[in-house]
Order: structure tokens, then sequence, then C-alpha cells
């Protein structure tokens, strides 16, 4: 990244959002290892899992607004990537887990071993080594992404076809893992991680190593995402949103432009995946499950699409809900709040959290300017698209 | 209309034979045309006659059932998709205005630049001088100076006509496709337009449509005169305008 | 019959309509003249309540409409050619006509001969799909299905946007025709002049939001319109 | 079926009852045998079935059916065993003589699967003369199943008495399965047994051929071809019969869709709610049911033409509520509406569950939708064949009404551009609300079509929901037929699939086809095409 | 509050395991409500802390450990799929509490933090098994299941023990089919082919959770009856059977460990039947196995805790094996050193009126294995938390196999 594409990408909101996830990044595990617990400002080991899970759902939420909000694509299948990116990292912290299985087969994960698999299936191998593995943490969404944007993209798919194939992609996924003869543990999928890098995954260091990588990895991604959107491709993307066939006509190629940003929030996606798993302790076919897409997309319409920061936001704000409506009193009711909340924010707040209140950030400094209209267009150029009516 | 073979290669545009038909509908019959470069041809035909269906052809929208376009005397069109055609130096505005609603009139000029296209070229663009100098003579040549950081979704519909004319002055192809450029514009801005074609024309090849007579006939250049899906006369404006066919299906009596 | 009072409108912050005025009578033209992004359109919207004005009033045929839903004026009688045509793309012709049934008595419910005589080609294009048609095809789809409503005023926005020579003739033939039936009022909007002026017995010109000049037939002054337009 | 056939069952018994009465009762391993029933124990029972069936006695009859159907009642500890009527009254078993009460202490004789078939298989010859054709067709039946030497000679005695062609052919059929295995049946008799089951032609036919053992060599041979020109004949079947199952699944696709067709289809709203109409319009059977069974036993057989117009005016009106009250902000804006609809289903879901538990309810067949008939080698049951009928019937109408009714007009005017449909005068938010509710009430009737094959619980609508989307997309939106062939295309694929792959292969075999199928046609099946579709 | 011991419920309230687990939420609700009734524990009453896992596994581990950590729970009863129980594992061993999991599973595990009170493969499937071969004659089978991790298992040991029966492999039919299949049409004619072939034949059913349903009406519809093909299944019971018509299913079977029909001698059943629909408030609301095994479960914490004086879990955990508690059918089971526990067998016939009919039973209480004789990979393995503390202990090589944390 050139230093003109990080001082471009840099205006009053990215700066401040990347200010919250470096300080949180670096308080929450400070506070966790260093003061003793019971003090005020502790925060509890099971807060540090909690939110590591939700920053690893913000990256997600990340991806998908990166090529939802900016290029039009709506993916129901980007939990796939999620997945498979997860997959990866946990066939890495199942080959660390070597004899102490409870089989003690220093090579066979135990649910191999007890339904009498006979030696490693071939892609099983090299994930003992973590280069190899973090590499197909990108390498496997991103191909699978690059191979089914190309054939989708270049065949003109586009929207709601787009948006199913995705899903019967994530679906298809979904039943090929659920099958044991698939050998990555059927429906309970890879599970019981001892260690990662050496160090004990539950241990309340590597935790707190983990959750500081998160936010590292999510800094990273929105800065990427912010590159990406304030360069002139950002532009490009929002033109394909658009008008598609417009761009076309204006020599752009537009099914490289998709396949790009396509390939890399699958590559985002991924590593927001791997992540997760070993903070959560478990991978299974359930990822895949296309609720859980249509789920990721939904935490970006309730951030506010096309803004990244609402994307990120989004997704902590539901999850959170999701967590607090899940215990005590409400547990029975939690569906009634969070239905509920869907719908108030769509209805009430049509541009998300954070498209609403750079809306009304906008108008008020309209008002207090007094200036011409000119100079109220929407910073990046990004407002809901009008619908064709 | 036959066209000599030789010519063919020297031609910016050349179609021959061009068949298309949509569900059994005949859109275009045996088309054939010539444009020499540097030449300013004017279209006129009968709501229907496929003067906008040819346009589709040439810019690959529209795949021809048979027949030859090429391109430069060397290119086929008919095996190239949209962007390889507007790479090519093919530029087009559309009879409805097509702009980028949701950014800005001087943003949607940028994205028309001819420059690199490429994903790397966009990826680590840095804006130039040169080019918001570029911008900046076609906002003013458009007369949209002042709603350039307006989105273009705002305005008005013959306010897009124009940022789409703009568009295709950035853009700066070799061939120019004009559809319909001064539907909805007062008779000022017509004769303004009328000027502009004009001088675009000094330096590059211009194929425009237009039903305005009076714009027609500013522009001073050949003119053919397309009837269902096929030329039905060709010449100069008093020429076409006095074909008994012509008056007939077209200009009325 | 139509009594546009001081109205204003806004699109968002920015004003596109400043207390304009204006009235139609039937068997007469109101033509409605002005430069590129004038408020024209903008004008006929507020008529036919596709989008809401802030102050001034409307009346129709002695009652105010101001408060109305679109499709309430329409059923009083306002028919309607937008700019752009707006032609249902995956109905048929002959479907996109019927769209104008809804307000109609029973024995209404057909396709008045005076739309097919007005553009026959409309009649041997019944089966296809609106949206397929030509631009100028459409043009005139769009003023037939304002037609078989039976409209008492008849707003047209650009109508000659597009279209071929012969038929601009037609069209303002059949304006001509409507105007004679003395029982329409017409609201014409035009940028062509020398069409506007056939046609028009009043006229009215638009600059940013605002009439600045009107005149009647008795004293139209054509280059003073012309003169008023460039300004 | 089966009720009305046990109905008259159950008339012939009654009539059997009279003879019995007038018999003298004598003791002896006829009484013992009967006695045993009151010892509670299978191999016991059995032993008695055996003896009782075979003693000739009148009182077998109906003691062996009162013991199928649950009404033989035997007292642990007077070991005394009654047969009560299905009239409630009741005699003893032993002795045929009436008595007054059952005593409190005596319950039913107990079955389990084995002694079933023995009881069947005793039943078999002593109805294969009964006056009923449905009894002796059974009878003929599970005499072909038991093939036991001794009904032979009951089964001679039936088919020269026999007039009814099918029982006719049942007997013979059954006759030629003892035949078969009769160790001293003549090489003529057997080779014209050989001949019959060739012309039965089944699965059975042919286990039994298969299984005969050693035979005479001529036989072999027969039995040899017979067995390979029924196997030819049962390859052919079982395309049939993947095609019929295909036609079937593609009737479910297609009524789940349907609905979504609309909602989605025409006016292009991402319903994810869709589901939930559906589920709505399953308990609303459930209710209507449960009303019946309370209220009204008698109408339990009408219970699902009562729940259609019902669910459809519950799942209409829901419909209509979800629009007025959500919807309707967010025409123009697609993606929203899958937030909010999102939400909605999530809402409607636990709504659900609060008011009707979490665990699946009843909804039960009635008779008319309850079994299956044989068609050639194909079994067709009725419930699935009245649901292509049903769907066939509803996607007729809904299409007749889009297309020729002036509310069909309006509605896809309304569609297609609503501020110009609102200046034609057409009341554009009445025409919302009314499309919504008709594509909601279509999702209603399918759920009382759906709770007769799936389970009436609060995740019904899930499991339809991703399949309904699949079908709208791949037949291409906003076309009906596309739906229609769409829905009965990969019905039928995934029918041939499966068995090849296995059902999860299957599924994943048809998905990925799904995907590679739209990059072939991006717009689905039916694609719109033209400038029409892009304007 | 230091008052009350806090008593963790961790079943999926909404999702698609609400349609099970629901029930089993009510169950340790009312056996508290019960408990408090007679005093308590230690003197100190017994408070719930209910969460909705919402049938989603990362969820899962997540509202464990906040039972554990936030509410510091004393112990935790929930779960039902395998997968869940193996996502709160790691949570359970680092946090160091308790888990009793009351579902019939695969098996293949015995873990020091959780107390298996469902069947084991040989409380349940193996007797089914041998059931069917012997009082039904059954020569051929069909091993019908849902494609996850317990149909696998299950029939991978109960292929291996057909097997070692002397059946042979054509006389197998195994078959796996999507969570959630509703289209039985082809399954069930391939049954239906598969048992015309003149041997007797039986379906042995893993199908899960809402295939039933369908499955069996299905069944139904195509005449598939009982006494020509029986089907014993292992995940249906009284709950799933309230919602399918049972009349054409009478005589296909189940084999449970408790079945709501059963009378006792000494009526416990009876009475546990009564207080649970008047606790419910429900005449109608049935019980099943799982809920007799949460049942069981509770009773032998409430012991445990009560011999040591103490919640501490460590304590709790060492004194659980050995503890005994009556079943609901007129039994007492008692907690073994595996951390499974002994359990009658019982076959059941479906009747009309959606109960069952036991038709067959172990003679006494069959001890669970926590890891199956019939598969190679575990055959010479036993799980011993009170002698060896260690739950995969190798007797061939004795050793404990991996790390045994
Ligand atoms: N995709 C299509 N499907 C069916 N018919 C089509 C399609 N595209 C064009 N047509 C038909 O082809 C003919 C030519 O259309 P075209 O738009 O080229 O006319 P035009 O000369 O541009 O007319 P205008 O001056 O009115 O714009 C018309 O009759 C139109 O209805
Ligand atoms: N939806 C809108 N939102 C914001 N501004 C708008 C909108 N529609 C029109 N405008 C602005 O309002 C002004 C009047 O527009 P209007 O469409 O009424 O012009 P017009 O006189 O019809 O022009 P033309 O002749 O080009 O059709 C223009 O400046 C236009 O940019
Ligand atoms: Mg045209
Ligand atoms: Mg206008």
């Amino acid at each position: 990244m050139t230093p003109h594409m990080l001082t471009r990408s840099l205006d009053r909101g990215a700066t401040i959002f990347l200010l919250v996830v470096a300080a949180l990044g670096v308080l929450i595990p400070l506070f966790n290892l260093l003061l003793p617990a019971g003090s005020f400002l502790q925060v509890p080991t099971y807060l540090v899992a909690l939110w590591g899970k939700y920053v690893c759902y913000a990256i997600l939420a990340l991806s998908i607004d990166l090529i939802w909000g900016y290029c039009g694509i709506l993916s129901l299948g980007h939990g796939a990537f999620f997945a498979l990116g997860g997959y990866a990292m946990g066939m890495y912290l199942m080959r660390q887990i070597g004899t102490r299985g409870v089989y003690g087969n220093p090579i066979l994960p135990d649910f191999m071993v007890f339904l009498n698999w006979q030696k490693l299936p071939w892609y099983w191998y090299g994930f003992d080594m973590f280069w190899f593995a973090a590499l197909m943490v990108l390498f496997v969404p991103g191909l699978l992404a690059f191979c089914f944007g190309w054939l989708a993209f270049r065949s003109r798919v586009t929207g709601v076809y787009l948006s199913i194939i995705t899903q019967a992609m994530t679906y298809a996924l979904l039943l090929a893992f659920f099958r044991n003869d698939f050998g990555f543990g059927g429906n309970n999928g890879l599970t019981d991680f001892k260690d990662i890098l050496g160090f004990n995954v539950q241990a309340e260091g590597t935790r707190a190593a983990l959750f500081a990588l998160s936010c590292l990895a999510l800094i990273i991604g929105f800065l990427i995402c912010r590159a990406i959107v304030s360069s002139k491709l950002g532009k490009v993307l929002i033109a394909v949103r658009d008008a598609e066939s417009r761009t076309r006509f204006l020599g752009y190629r537009v099914e490289s432009y998709k396949l790009f940003v396509f390939t890399v929030s699958a590559c985002m996606a991924g590593v927001a995946g791997a992540l997760y798993v070993p903070q959560v302790g478990i991978i299974n076919p359930s990822e895949f499950a296309p609720g859980n897409s249509i789920e990721a997309v939904i935490w970006v319409a309730v951030g506010g699409r096309g803004t990244l920061v609402g994307a990120a936001l989004g997704a902590v704000v539901v999850n959170y809900a999701k967590t607090f409506f899940t215990s005590g009193m409400l547990a029975p009711y939690w569906l009634f709040m969070l239905g509920a909340l869907f719908i108030l924010v769509t209805l009430l707040l049509p541009k998300g959290i954070v498209g609403t209140f750079n809306a009304w950030w906008d108008q008020s400094k309209e008002k207090r300017t007094a200036a011409s209209a000119a100079s109220a267009a929407a910073e990046d150029g990004v407002t809901e698209p009008k619908m064709a009516e | 209309m036959n066209v000599m073979d030789t010519r063919a290669t020297s031609a910016m545009l050349y179609l021959d034979g061009v068949h298309v038909s949509f569900d059994g509908f005949h859109a275009i019959n045996n088309l054939s045309l010539t444009l020499e470069p540097g030449e300013m041809r004017a279209i006129i035909g009968p709501n229907g006659a496929g003067k906008t269906t040819m346009m589709d052809i040439i810019t690959g929208k529209t795949k021809p059932d048979e027949g030859t376009v090429l391109f430069d005397g060397v290119t086929d069109l008919t095996r190239l998709d949209e962007t390889r055609i507007a790479e090519l130096g093919i530029g087009r505005k559309f009879q409805k205005p097509t702009v980028f609603e949701s950014q800005t009139v001087q943003d949607n000029l940028l994205l028309a630049l001819n420059v690199d296209h490429s994903v790397r070229g966009t990826l680590f663009w840095r804006g130039s001088k040169a080019e918001s100098e570029r911008i900046d003579k076609v906002l003013e040549t458009i007369r949209l100076t002042e709603a350039r950081n307006r989105l273009a979704g705002s305005l008005s519909h013959g306010q897009k006509q124009w940022l789409e004319i703009g568009m295709l002055l950035a853009q700066d192809p070799k061939l120019l496709l004009v559809d319909e450029p001064v539907a909805g514009m007062t008779d000022v801005e017509t004769h303004l337009t009328a000027e502009l074609l004009k001088e675009i024309n000094k330096t590059h090849t211009v194929m425009v449509v237009e039903h305005d007579m009076t714009f027609v006939r500013e522009l001073g250049v050949k003119v053919t005169c397309l009837h269902e899906g096929t030329v039905l006369a060709e010449g100069t404006i008093d020429q076409v305008s006095s074909n008994e066919r012509v008056i007939e299906v077209y200009l009325g009596r | 019959m139509l009594e546009v009072k001081d109205i204003n409108l806004f699109y968002g912050a920015a004003q596109a309509l400043r207390g304009v005025s204006i009235s139609a009578e039937p068997g007469k033209v109101t033509c409605v003249l002005g430069r590129n992004g004038v408020g024209k359109t903008s004008l006929l919207r507020a008529m036919v309540g596709q989008y809401p004005i802030s102050s001034g009033a409307i009346v129709f045929d002695g009652s105010d409409i101001t408060g109305l839903k679109p499709y309430e004026r329409a059923r009083k009688g306002i028919g309607f050619v937008p700019q752009g045509r707006e032609i249902f793309p995956l109905l048929t012709v002959e479907e996109n006509l019927k769209t104008g049934f809804g307000p109609l008595k029973r024995e209404d419910k057909h396709i008045p001969d005076d739309v097919f005589s007005l553009f026959p080609v409309l009649q041997s294009m019944l089966g296809r799909r609106g949206g397929d048609l030509s631009g100028g095809q459409q043009q005139q789809l769009a003023i037939g299905r304002a037609l078989v409503m039976r409209p008492k005023l008849l707003l047209l926005d650009e109508p000659t946007e597009g279209i071929q020579p012969s038929i601009i003739k037609d069209i303002g033939r059949a304006i001509s025709y409507l105007r004679n039936l003395g029982n329409i009022a017409i609201v014409l909007v035009e940028q062509y002049l020398d069409f506007a002026c056939e046609l028009g017995d009043s006229f009215a010109v638009m600059d940013r939001g605002a009439v600045k000049f009107t005149c009647d037939r008795s004293n139209l002054d054509a280059s003073e319109i012309s003169r008023q337009m460039a300004l | 079926m089966p009720t009305k056939l046990s109905a008259r069952f159950c008339s012939f018994v009654l009539s059997l009852f009279l003879i019995a009465f007038a018999l003298p009762a004598f003791a002896g391993p006829f009484e013992d045998a009967v006695a045993k029933f009151a010892n509670d124990d299978f191999s016991d029972t059995e032993e008695a079935v055996g003896v009782i069936a075979s003693s000739g006695n009148k009182l077998a009859f109906p003691i062996i059916s009162a013991l199928q159907d649950g009404r033989l009642m035997a007292d642990p500890d007077s070991k005394k065993v009654y047969v009560t009527g299905t009239d409630g009254k009741s005699i003893d078993a032993a002795t045929g003589e009436a008595v007054a009460s059952v005593p409190d202490s005596a319950s039913a004789v107990r079955l389990n699967n084995r002694l079933r078939r023995s009881v069947d298989a005793a039943l078999g010859s002593l109805t294969l003369q009964s006056p009923d054709v449905g009894t002796r067709l059974q009878a003929a039946q599970s005499v072909f199943k038991s093939h036991e030497e001794t009904a032979l000679e009951a089964v001679d005695a039936a088919l020269a008495k026999e007039s009814n062609k099918s029982v006719k052919t049942a007997l013979g059929e059954a006759r030629a399965a003892i035949l078969l295995f009769k160790s001293d049946a003549t090489e003529v008799e057997k080779l014209e047994a050989v001949a019959t089951l060739k012309a039965r032609g089944d699965q059975e036919a042919m286990a039994l051929l298969t299984g005969m053992g050693d035979q005479p060599p001529s036989v072999t041979k027969a039995a040899a071809s017979a067995i390979s020109s029924i196997q030819s004949s049962l390859a052919v079947w079982s395309t049939v019969q993947n095609a019929w199952y295909g036609l079937s699944l593609g009737s479910v696709l297609l009524l789940a869709a349907i609905g979504l067709a609309i909602t989605f289809g025409v006016m292009g709203v991402i319903n994810m709610a869709h589901g939930e109409m559906v589920m709505i319009g399953a308990y609303t059977t459930f209710v209507v049911q449960e009303v019946i069974r309370t209220r009204y036993p008698g109408l339990f057989d009408y219970s699902l033409l009562i729940a259609v117009p019902l669910a459809f005016v519950v799942a209409g009106a829901i419909g209509v509520l979800i629009e007025r009250s959500i919807i309707r902000f967010l025409y123009g804006r697609p993606l929203e509406t899958l937030l909010a609809t999102w939400g909605l289903s999530l809402v409607l879901q636990q709504a659900v569950r609060t008011m009707f538990g979490p665990t699946n309810r009843e909804v039960g067949n009635p008779s008319w939708m309850s079994g299956a008939f044989e068609l050639g080698q194909i079994t067709i049951t009725y419930n699935r064949l009245w649901i292509l009928c049903f769907t066939l019937a509803v996607f007729a109408i809904l299409l007749a009404m889009l297309r020729y009714s002036a509310i069909g007009l309006e509605m896809r005017a309304v569609t297609q551009n609503r501020r110009m449909a609102a200046s034609m005068g057409i009341a554009t938010s009445r025409v919302d609300a009314l499309t919504f509710g008709l594509g909601s009430g279509i999702a209603g009737i399918a759920g009382v079509a759906l709770s007769q094959i799936d389970n009436v619980s609060p995740n019904l609508g899930q499991s339809y929901i991703i399949d309904s989307f699949m079908v709208v997309v791949f037949g291409g939106v906003g076309n009906l037929w596309g739906t229609l062939v769409g829905a009965f295309t990969l019905g039928i694929a995934n029918k041939f699939l499966e068995p090849v792959a296995g059902a999860v292969l299957g599924k994943i075999a048809i998905l990925v086809l799904i995907i590679l199928f739209i990059q072939k046609r991006p717009r689905g099946l039916f694609a719109l095409k033209g400038r029409a579709v892009e304007a | 509050a230091d008052d009350t011991i806090k008593v963790g419920v961790l079943h999926s309230l909404s999702g698609t395991m609400a349609i099970s687990e629901t029930t089993l939420k009510d169950t340790i609700l009312f056996l508290i409500d019960e408990q408090n009734k007679k005093g308590g524990v230690l003197g100190k009453k017994l408070e719930a802390v209910v969460v909705d896992p919402a049938s989603n596994w990362p969820l899962f581990a997540e509202k464990a450990r906040e039972l554990i950590t936030k509410d510091k729970v004393s112990v935790v009863f929930g779960c039902w799929t395998s997968v869940s129980r193996k996502s709160v594992l790691p949570v359970f061993k680092e946090l160091n509490n308790i888990l009793f999991y009351p579902v019939q599973y695969e098996g293949e595990e015995s873990e020091r933090n959780v107390f298996y009170t469902g069947a084991a493969p040989n409380q349940q499937a193996i007797p089914a098994v041998d059931y069917l071969m012997k009082e039904e004659k059954v020569k051929r089978w069909v091993l019908a299941g849902t494609d996850y991790v317990y149909p696998r298992t299950t029939n991978k040991i109960l292929e291996a023990y057909l097997k070692s029966k002397g059946v042979a492999q054509e006389d197998i039919m195994i078959n796996y089919t999507p969570f959630g299949h509703s289209d039985w049409q082809t399954i069930v004619a391939d049954i239906k082919k598969f048992g015309s072939a003149g041997k007797k034949t039986a379906v042995v059913s893993t199908i899960n959770g809402d295939a039933n349903v369908p499955f069996y009406k299905e069944l139904g519809n195509q005449g598939i009856k009982a006494k020509d093909i029986p089907v014993v299944a292992f995940s249906v019971g009284e709950e799933e059977l309230a919602g399918i018509d049972t009349k054409p299913l009478v005589g296909h079977l189940a084999a449970w460990n408790y079945f709501e029909s059963i009378k006792t001698k000494d009526g416990s059943n009876e009475k546990f039947i009564k207080d649970w629909q008047t606790y419910t408030k429900n005449p109608k609301r049935v019980t099943n196995d799982p809920m007799e095994a949460h049942v069981i479960g509770f009773a032998m914490w409430v012991k445990a805790v009560e011999k040591v004086k103490s919640t501490d879990p460590d304590k709790v955990i060492d004194a659980l094996p050995g503890i005994e508690a009556p079943n609901l059918t007129g039994g007492v089971s008692k907690m073994l050193p595996n951390h499974h526990i002994t359990k009658p067998v019982f076959i059941g016939e479906i009747k009309g009126n959606g109960q069952f009919d036991v038709v067959w039973k172990t003679p006494g209480l069959v001890a669970g294995d926590a890891w199956s004789k019939e598969l190679d990979g575990s055959k010479d393995l036993i799980g011993d938390w009170v002698g060896k503390k260690c739950g995969n202990f190798n007797t061939k090589t004795n050793k404990c196999l991996g790390s045994g944390s």
C-alpha cells in the first residue's frame, strides 16, 4: 500500500474507528491479564473470548460490506468462505493434538480412528505446519471464490440469481461437510483443540493474544477495504453496482473488478474464520448453513451498508444483542427481540445505524455551514443506489 | 447500397449484410453502412427503424444473427464484448441518459476518462493535474461546473443528457456514437450541441442519431435514413429530405 | 378547470418550484416552456401528486386536490404522459393500454378508437411487450395510454422528445384534435418551441423554478419566448 | 380405504357371531388353548392361535379376529377370556355364551409383530370364502405371503367358487406360490405356477422364484427366464416410478414456491418470511382438525376442505397486515425487505412456538388421502396424488387470475412501475396489500397440503424456504411458467439422481447443477429476454 | 446470592433443536422445584439459571462459559446433539465444572467432567437388534440413518455386530439422508424392495429429529406394516409420536431405557407422570427417555453433593461414581467409573394412542460402555475415573492414552 492510498483512506470516521479498535485490542488483553481478578476494571476471560468472537464476526461483516455495499454483489453464501478458513485452521489445530487424542493415534484425528479410517486422506497433508495452514486459510476460500466468481461474473450472473447460487454453494458445502465420508468430522466437526503454535489454546495468555490478533486483523482488513473503496477502483465498483452495463461501455472489464473484490473479500472472510475457530474451540458444518450467511448480511444492513464501519458495528451490536437476550429472563422470548430489532432498524433507520448517523451528521453540517447544496454530496459518493422504480 | 470491397479496409466503421431478429421480429435487415475516418454521419429514420439497435450491434450489446461489422477496417466487432469494443475506442451516448446516479457529476467524468482501466490501474490510481484539468474543461463545455459536486441522480433529464455527452468527451474515443443528443433540449442548447459535435468531428469520427431535422441540417453532413432495419436513402440532407419514400415514412407531409 | 396556486416544491434542501401559479381550461392548451432543469417536470409531478408540495394549492374541477393521492387525482380525470415514457415494460401494448381502465365505468372499459386512429402503429403491435418498443413507439403508447382514461385534464411532458417528424405532426394533430373536442384541458410541457407555438393557447416560461414570463396566443411573440428561454 | 375395508370386515364378523351363539360348548384342547391367552406371554398366545385356528371350532374365527382387533380380553386372575363385539356385547371365548360384562381386571390380549403375522396367516385360510370381496382378496394375499402347504385345500375350494376376477387372480397366485414350494407337486403344476408368477411380475414373485430351491431342470429353466423377464419389466417400472416420484416431489416444491413466485417473483420482495406463511397454513390445519376431533368427529374427512379456505384467509390476512405495517415502507428497496422479513420470520416462528409449543403437532390424513394404490408395479400414494392435482389446480387458477383478470393486470402494473400505476388511477396501496396477501394466502394453502406429508412444527417453513427460492430463481424470476417447469425439473432430476448417488450426494449434485445451469442461463430457465427486462 | 446453589440449564429453546430440548429444560425446572419443596440441598435452595443456546453450536460453548464464569453455577444439565456436547466439552474441562448429558449417543467418550445418563450404543442399539433377531427372526437389515456421527457410529457398531452373527454383507443395506430430509418416497420404496426378497427384513432407524415424521407418514401411506417390515427406532419416543397419527404405525418399534407406559410396582413412574403433568399444567404432557435420564442424573448429583457436603466440582466428581439412584421403571441405576450409568433396556411397540407397549426387556440392568467393543479402535479401551483416573485407558498396553486432561 503506497502512502497516498493510506492517507486517502483515512477520513474522520475511519480514524476514530481504527483508534477504538486498536485501544480495545490493547486494553482488553492488558486488563484481563494484568489486573487482579475481582478488581473493578478486570476483564474476565469469558468476555475476552466473547469479544474475540465478535471481532471475528466484524471482519466477516466487513468483507461482506466490501462486495455488497460497494459493488452490489449480495452474497448469501459468505459464511462458506468463513467456514473454509475456519476448517483450514481447525485442521491445523487438529493435527497439533498429536498423540493427546483419546485414541492416542499420532496421525489420525479421533473421528477418523473411530470410523476406522486407515490413513490420513491426502487433503490433510501439510496441515501440521502452521505456515501451510495459514496459507490455506487464504488460499482455499480465495480459490473457491475465484473459480466461482470467474464462472458467475463471466456469464454475467447478477442480482438475486447470483445471491441464490451463492446460497446454493454454501448449502452444497454444508451437505458435503455433513457427510462423514468427506473426512472433516461430519456434523461434529473439528474440536477438542489443544494448542496453537505451541501455546495452550485455553490459556488466558493465548486467548488475550488471539484477541489482540483479531483486532489487528480487523484493523488491517479495514484498511484494505478503505484503501480499495477510496481509490478510483472504489468509484468503479460503485459504478458497477449502480449501472453495470454502462460501466462496460466505458471500457471497464467489469468481471475483473467483481472477481477482484469477491476474492479479496473471500480471503478476508477466511481469515475471520481462522481466527474464530481457536477462540470458540469448534468448527462444524453448521457454519455453512445458509441462515448464518443471511444473518451476516443482516449485520451489515443493521450497521449500515456501504459504510464499512457500520458493518463492523452491526456485527457487534447484533451479536451482543443475541448474547444479551439469550440469557436470563428473556431467554424464551429473545427471538422476538431480535426479530423486532431487525424490523425496527429497517423501518426507522433505513440506512443502518452508521448510515443514518452519517446522513444526520451531513445534514446538520450542511445546516451549520449553510453552504450551497453542492458540498452536501455524501463523502464517499456512497449513498443508497436509486432502485429502479 | 453497394460498398466497394477495396474501401472496406480503409473505413472506420463497416457494416455489411447485418441481420438481427428478436423472437422472429426482424429489427435489422441486410443493413450495410460505411463510415470513413474523420467523417460525421447523421442517421435518421422512423421510430423503430433500428437505429438504436444498430448502435447496440456496433457496441457489442447485441450480437447480429449474420453479417460483418468491421472497425478500423480490420477488427471484427461481432466477436468482441462491450468492454473490448470500448477499449478499441468506440464511445456511446445512450438514447435514455444513463449516468451513475449515486456518484457526483465530477466522478462520472473521472470514470469516463480514458486512462488505465485495469483493476491495478484504478487501485493504485492517483489523480494527476492533467486529469483534473480535463475534467474542468469538460465541465465547462457541458455547463455543469456548478453542479460538479452534485449527485448525478439529482440532475434533471436534460442535464443528464449533457452529462452523458460530457462523459463521451472525457472518454475521447475514436468513434463516437451519439443517440439523440438533443432530445429534451431547447433550441439554443440544440445549437450549442451541434457546434460541439462539429468541433469534436475535427478530430473524431462521429455517428449521430437524431430526429430534430433543424439540428441535422445544422450539422451539414451526409445523412443516412434507415427504415425497417435497412438503408432507405443516403446523401445530403436536401437530397434525403426530398426523397419521396423518406417523406412518406419519416418526415410526413 | 385546473388552478395551480403559488406552489413550492423541495427536493430535500433544494427548492425546485418557487411560487408557481398556472391554470388550464377545457379546450385550451397551456404550454409550459423552459430550459433543462428549470422545474417543468417538477411542476407536472406536483400536479399529479407524485411528489408532495410544501405549500400552495392545486384546485381541479372546483375542488382542492392538494391532499389527494395520485390515484385519486387520476380517478378525477387527470391523465399524465410522463417524461421518459414510463411504459410498463413487461406488459404487452394492449395491457399497457388497459391499465387505464381502473377509473372507468364498466361500459367504458374498452380502448377508444381514437387511440388507434391517432397511432396506428399501436394497433399492429398490440401483442408486443411495451419495453421492447423503440423510444418513439413507447412515446406514442404513453399518450395512447393516457387517452384510454378519458381524461378531463391531460398533462404532457415533452411528448415530442425522440419522435420522428411525421409523428410529431401526428401528435400535434392529435393534440389539436383533443383540444377541439372542447372538453379536455391540456397542459403541454415543451422545449420544442415551434411545436408549442403552433398548439398553445397560453404560454408560461419557467426559469429556476419560477414562472417568469407568460403570454397568450393573442399576444404571442415567439422570438420573445425564445429569448426568455435562452436567458 | 383401510377404514372402509375394516368396516365391512366387522359386519362380516358380526354375522359369524350369530352362528357362533347357536353352538354348544365342550371342554377339550380348544378350551385349554383359549385359557392360554390369559398368560400374557407371546409364545403362549402364538401357540393358542395355532391350536384354535386348526381346531375347526366355529368360535375360532371370532376369537382370532377379535385378537387381531384388540377386542379379545383376558382376565389374568380368573384365566377367563372374553370376546367383545364391535357392538359392545361380549361373549365368553371358551363357551361362546354371552356375558353381561367383562370384569375390570381383564385387559386386551397383547400382540407383537410375530403374532400379528400368525394371526394373519390363520385368518387368511379362515376367510378365503368370506362373502366380502375385500376380505377375500386380503385373505388370498396373506395366503400368498405365507404360502403354507396346509392352505392348499382351502385355496382350491375357494378357487372353485370364486367369481370375482381380481380375487380369482389372487387365489391363483396364492396357489402357484404354494405349489412352487410343495415338494410333491407335479412338474406341470410347477411350470404353470412359474407362469402364473411371471404374469404377476413383481418383486415378490421374483423373490419366490429366486428362493424356490431345488426343482426339476425344466422348472429351473422356466423360472430363470421368468426372472429375467420380470427383471426387465421391473427396470422399466423403476424408471416410471422415479418419474412419478419426481413429479410428486416437484409438486411439493412448486406448491411451496408458488406463493413466493408472487411475493418475490412478481412484487420483488425478498420474502424470507414466506416459509412462516406456509407454517401458519399448516397450523391452521392443525387447529381445524383439533376442533373437529373434539367437537365434530364425523367431519374429519372434510377437515382439509375446511382448512384450505381458512388457511388462505388466515395467512392472507397476516400477509396483508405485514404488507401494511412493514413492507409498504420498503418498496424499491428490495434488500431491506430481506432484513425486515427475516426479522419477521424469527418473530412468527417464536410466536407459534409460544402458542403451540415447540413440539410437532399431529395433523392426520383424512381417509381419502391415506393409503395407496398400485399402478402396474408402482405404488402411488393418495396423498401425493392429491397434492399433485391440488398444486396444478392452484397454479392454473393463479395463472388465469394474473393473466386475465383486471386485478391481475393491476398487480403486474403496480409492481413494474408503482408511480406510473398510481398516475393511471390504480390504487397502488390496495393492490400491493392484495398482492402480498395473495402470495401469503397461497403459501398458507401450501401449508395445508404440506401438513399432510411433513411435520407441523415451528421449523416447518425454514425447511422449504431455501428450496423455494431455488425453484423460483431457477425457473426465472417473474415467470410463473418458469416456476412450474423449474419445480418439476428439479423434482425429477432429484429423483433420478437419488437412487444413483444417494440422498445426500444427490442433493449436492442438484445444487451444483443449479449453479452451473445459471451460468448458462443467467436469468433462469424461462428468462425474460429483450430490452423490456433491461429497461 | 450465596444462599442458593445455582444449577445451569443449557438446552436450546429456539432453533431446530428446541423441539426436543425445551422439554428437558422444563424437566430440570420441575426437578429443582420438587427438590426445593423438600428443602433444597445442604440447606440451601436450588436456583435454575436458564440460557438459550439457540441450536447454535458455538453459542453452546459461549453460554457454557457464561454459566460457569458469570453465573457461577455448580453443575450444568444440558445438550442434546453430540456436536453441542463436543462444543462445550473444552469449556467444562478448562473451567472444571460438571455436565450431565441425558441423551443416547454414539459413545466413544469418557470425560472427567461429563456424566452420561443417556444410553450408550450397547444399552440401546445392540439389545434392539438382538430382539429382532431372536423374536422376529429377522435375516435382512436396513440401517437407515441421518448422515451424522451418531448414526454413522451406531451403524458401524451394528454392522460389525451383525456380521459377527453371520449376517451376509448383501443382507445389510445402509442408507444415509441429510438432516431434515422430507421426501422419503424413494427410500421407502427401496426398503420395500429390499424387504420383498423373501427374507424377513427389518429397518433399524437412526433417523434424527424432524425427518422422522415424514418418514413414518410415508411408511404408513406406502402400506409398509410392522408385521411385514418392522422399523426399530432409537430416536423416536413419546414426544415425537405426539406429532403423528400412529394408527398406521402400530407395531413399529423403539428401543429405550424408559417408556411412559411402563407400570411400576411402587407406582413411581405413575406418580412422576402425574406430578409432571400437574407441574406443567398440561394433563396430556408426555414423558420420555431423556427426561428420565435427567431425573436420574439430577438425583445422583443431589446425592453426591449431600455425600461430600459441598458443591465443589472436584469433590462431587469424585463422589459420583458408585452413587445409586432409582430410575423410573422400578430399578436402581448406578453411576459407573466410566461416568456412564446402568440402565434397563426395553423394546416397545407403537400403539394406536401414541404410546408404547413394552414387548421385551433385558433381564437386568445393562452397564453403559464408554468404548464400543465392536470397533477396532476402541475395543481395548475402558474409561475409569476411580481407579485409573483415566477416560481412555488401554487395557492391552496398560496406558492412559492422550494427555487425559
Ligand atoms: N430486445 C428486443 N426485443 C424485441 N424487439 C426489439 C428489441 N429491441 C428492439 N426491438 C424492436 O426493434 C425495432 C428497432 O428498435 P430501435 O430501438 O433500434 O429503433 P430506433 O430506430 O432506435 O427507434 P427510435 O427512434 O424510436 O429510438 C423496434 O420495432 C423495436 O420494437
Ligand atoms: N429527485 C430529485 N432529487 C433532487 N433534485 C431533483 C430531483 N429531480 C429533479 N431535481 C432537480 O430539480 C430541478 C428541476 O428539475 P425538473 O426535472 O423539474 O426539470 P425540467 O424543467 O423538467 O428539466 P428537463 O427539461 O431537463 O426535463 C433540477 O435542477 C433537477 O436537478
Ligand atoms: Mg432509438
Ligand atoms: Mg423534465
